[in-house]
């Protein structure tokens, strides 16, 4: 919980209708590069699950894989359903419970790389899963925070995967849930955050990374097919871009069949590749 | 040796929800798709509860059905989906109607208000929730939601999330004797914490052992009877979702739960058939039909 | 730890040096008698688990014997040495920790009674187990609190057992540990402590109680063979005498056969009588 | 699937005591004559550390053993006697010499200053302490003792006790794989904060397990190998006290380790011949004698 994804969450995450498993694949593959081996990493059901568990599989065998509802170095044969599936106990090496996950490790500042998706996000990496709409007078409920919040207060890294959609990339977030970079350079120390905040911003279009000076969005890659332009044309925020952008590099045969071993009833990915 | 005589605290699910009254806080416990009291919320609806205040993480059927029912009108929660497979849409439907107030918390927050209350502190100190609307902006607590001060060790700032000691604790677990000694397999999530904070604990359970057994290997009780207040012994009381060791979820009727509550309508066939039209837990697993429970049943070694 | 008596402790509690064992059966058996059937109990070792387990023998089968270190509904076979040992585990119903007892279970405001000994005692039953001398310059180092300001703060009622020595009751404790009534009526409620504060003294003297009006310390009943004279010259505070004093009853057979029953060690009664 | 590594974090106990600097402040495990980590104690002792600062809830023999001989001069705790035994005259001599300072705390203040460190937030409200000379009085840590403030919520007084992050743990568990996945039966006393409060664990274990025991039931995992730096193995670690399921307490010698502790010349005919007069712990096993140690071995079903 709390890293569900956006509010069409079921488009990118969801068992019902999976059609456009091929960008599933995608963001996973790239999700997977950026967790580094031997890392503590939250990872929550749906695409975080499947990006570090990618990760496991190929270049970072050694990472720890914790969920939040108390699963302790986790390595599931089944993707689970849930942060609190069964399928995650099985091969773990501690089960407990949420103080020791959020309070104990994430809060005592053990967890190297969270991951956290959102319906809305700014130019300084803050979130939204909670509301649009005002809060007063709500269009649409979201999940919440779950464990987002926490995650995003405490992680040493976050990385946000997001479906790409111009209406998620606001200057304005409806209802802040998760802080990123909040108002920019000194924000999180003036709260004396645990962690680092928001590392990088992966979309079905580009990835994302935040300018150190002014810890605004800057983009890193745009995915192949895609130009700088269609990037801009698609943020409501000012996104700082590069001279130099260079492609995203395409996921490896090898990462799309671990995938799918991984997930051989197309739970996340679909069934269309069978 | 004078033997102690050991009380039976097993009611019915019925009575046991007859003790809830219209306006009662609640701890719920499970976590996720994991031993979620959901026979007690479809019970609390049968017998039309109104305006429970439920605080808990997050759940998910469960919550959906006090959403859907009417039986709750207030939530101070983290979490409302159906994590894969996406959102709770009683709950995003009876937020839009304002028929329902959500008091927004994180998971963490939330643990910290349980264990707050278990210890009868006032509050717990966090290290989340800062410089976010979630600190800024309250549904119903007003300044009650939390505070946020400067730290008298260290200057620094620091949320202070109000604990919980709400009217009743309800848990749902693996096993339990008949004076309440409870035994949890798996995680526990937060309902150590949560199973200790309310005023009466009733405990849901698959199965009752025996108190022999309990005292046998005594660091495996997880709720110790003291707490208890009321055992209730509900077999497939998660079902459609999972108890760990026990039974897996029931994809199959929870895909059709979660596609009916895309629509009111929708929402309301599955109340009228499986909660209203069923005149208790045991005809309610009738319905489902005992083969499917039965091939739902857990194999080692995975638990599920 | 925190039930640990007095300093001069293995007088009465110690297995090295027991001699007056008749004195320790007294003792056990009149606080035996303070424990009411299906209270919750906060038994240390020594004297207040041989009280409670005799109470549990006789009057009161179903209380909740609880130690601090994370034993419930005990049922001890052999009498433990440490508030900590194995002994309480067989037969317990729950052996987890302190956060539990300490924290949920006494500070959550559910235990009954708790026992304390302690070096001294003032007039208004404030206790001290941890310094005889000046705090700057002690001449001897006790215990400590342990658990006791913890019991003495959150325990509805609390019992204190004391041998009695007249340099024990004082007007001015050397180091407050526990809380007994503190100043007097209305002090407890300042500081919205969970318990209610002491309810008896007993020694191998007397019983006493407090004066409902003014919390001060009250002769309740002299044990044969003592006056209420032979009390006041053996206390340096104070000490409330109402007209009529009655003696306490003695032990019966049957209570001392099961306390010899509990210890047929006798680690705690001595060897005396076999 | 790429196989991960298994780290060792094997060391032997000369070299686990070698990584505590003179200085350090170390949460101590173990709680009564339970699982307390005394073989550790002793080697700190043989290595002539100096000026530790202990910090538990309360112990014993091995408080005895690091006051009598010099290797700490603080101390944060709430308790130290032999329990029905009396006394601890090593650590009264010492604090009356001045030689050690005492910072008293009562027993649930130390394991919610433990349970605050482990969750990383500076303070933690508990409902004791209050108008004592516990609370009026500090050795040292002056006002970093303990604050009572009024409570933002209820307005009522409540005392923050600060939270420790020691710069090592060391416990005593029963058993534990190489890596470090621990498990503890019986009670675990105030282990479990303990364990994850200090920025390093060294964990002292009866016997190595196979990974795969581990694995096979996570959820008897008390202490996850991700908070472990080292691992030693002590078999009969605790001996003179207990460790539960494994070997009682040894009356005669802790009778006999009180008894000369009544006098410094007693004391240090002791630890000349119980401690420094021996090469390590094994040693210290064999001076015991294996006939007296395998007497010792817990019975079942009692587990002493």
């Amino acid at each position: 919980m709390g890293q569900t994804d956006e509010p069409e969450g079921q488009r990118a995450l969801g068992v019902l209708t999976m059609e456009k498993f091929s960008r599933i694949e995608f963001l996973a593959a790239i999700a997977s590069t950026h967790v580094r081996d031997g890392e503590n990493v939250f990872g929550g059901t749906g695409l975080p699950l499947l990006a570090a568990l990618l990760a496991k599989e190929t270049h970072a065998p050694n990472i720890n894989l914790i969920s939040e509802a108390g699963f302790i170095d986790a390595r599931p044969v089944e993707v689970p359903l849930s942060v609190a599936d069964t399928r995650y106990y099985y091969g773990s090496s501690a089960s407990i419970g949420l103080i020791e996950t959020l309070g104990f490790i994430l809060q005592g500042g053990r967890i190297d790389v969270g991951f956290l998706g959102a319906a809305q996000i700014d130019e300084y990496g803050n979130l939204n899963t909670s509301y649009i709409g005002t809060y007063d007078n709500p269009k649409v409920k979201l999940p919440g925070s779950g464990g987002g919040n926490d995650i995003a207060s405490s992680a040493k890294r976050l990385i946000i995967i997001m479906t790409h959609d111009k209406r998620k990339f606001v200057k304005k977030l409806d209802y802040m849930t998760s802080p990123g970079h909040l108002q920019g350079p000194g924000s999180r120390e003036e709260w004396s955050f645990v962690g680092g905040g928001p590392e990088v911003v992966i979309t079905d279009m580009c990835q994302m990374d935040f300018d150190p000076e002014t810890l605004r969005i800057r983009l890193k890659s745009v995915h192949p097919g895609y130009t700088a332009q269609d990037v801009l044309d698609n943020v409501m925020f000012d996104l700082i871009v590069p001279d130099d952008i260079p492609t995203t590099p395409l996921p490896t045969a090898e990462q799309i069949e671990i995938m799918h071993r991984l997930d051989p009833k197309g739970i996340y990915l679909g069934k269309g590749n069978e | 040796m004078t033997e102690p005589e050991i009380e039976d605290k097993r009611i019915t699910l019925a009575e046991a929800a007859k003790e809830v009254p219209d306006g009662s806080t609640l701890f719920w416990g499970g976590f996720g798709y994991q031993r979620p009291p959901i026979a007690f919320s479809a019970e609390l609806a049968r017998q039309k509860k109104r305006n429970l205040n439920i605080c808990t993480c997050g759940s998910e059927v469960d919550i959906e059905i006090m959403a859907g029912s009417g039986v709750a009108s207030r939530f101070e929660i983290a979490f409302a989906a159906i994590e894969a497979l996406g959102l709770s849409y009683n709950m995003r439907r009876r937020v839009v109607e304002k028929k329902i107030q959500v008091e927004d918390y994180s998971n963490l927050a939330m643990a910290m208000r349980f264990l707050g209350g278990a210890l009868n502190v006032p509050f717990m100190p966090i290290r989340s929730l800062m410089a976010t609307d979630l600190e800024r902006l309250s549904r119903f607590r007003d300044d009650k939601k939390l505070k946020v001060i400067d730290c008298p060790f260290t200057g620094k700032k620091i949320t202070l999330v109000p604990s919980l000691q709400p009217d009743f604790s309800i848990v749902h677990v693996q096993r339990i004797d008949k004076s309440g000694n409870a035994q949890i397999d798996g995680i526990v999530g937060e309902d150590i914490e949560g199973s200790r904070c309310g005023k009466k604990l009733i405990v849901l359970a698959e199965e009752v052992i025996d108190e022999k057994e309990i005292r046998h290997r005594p660091d495996q009780t997880k709720i110790p009877a003291m707490y208890v207040d009321h055992v209730v012994i509900t077999p497939f009381g998660s079902h459609p979702m999972q108890v760990h060791g026990y039974y897996d979820y029931d994809l199959e009727h929870l895909m059709m739960f979660h596609k009916l509550t895309q629509t009111e309508d929708g929402w309301q066939e599955y109340f009228e058939h499986y909660i209203m039209g069923v005149e208790d837990h045991f005809a309610y697993l009738d319905k489902v039909g005992w083969d499917r429970l039965m091939s739902l049943r857990a194999r080692e070694p995975w638990g599920y």
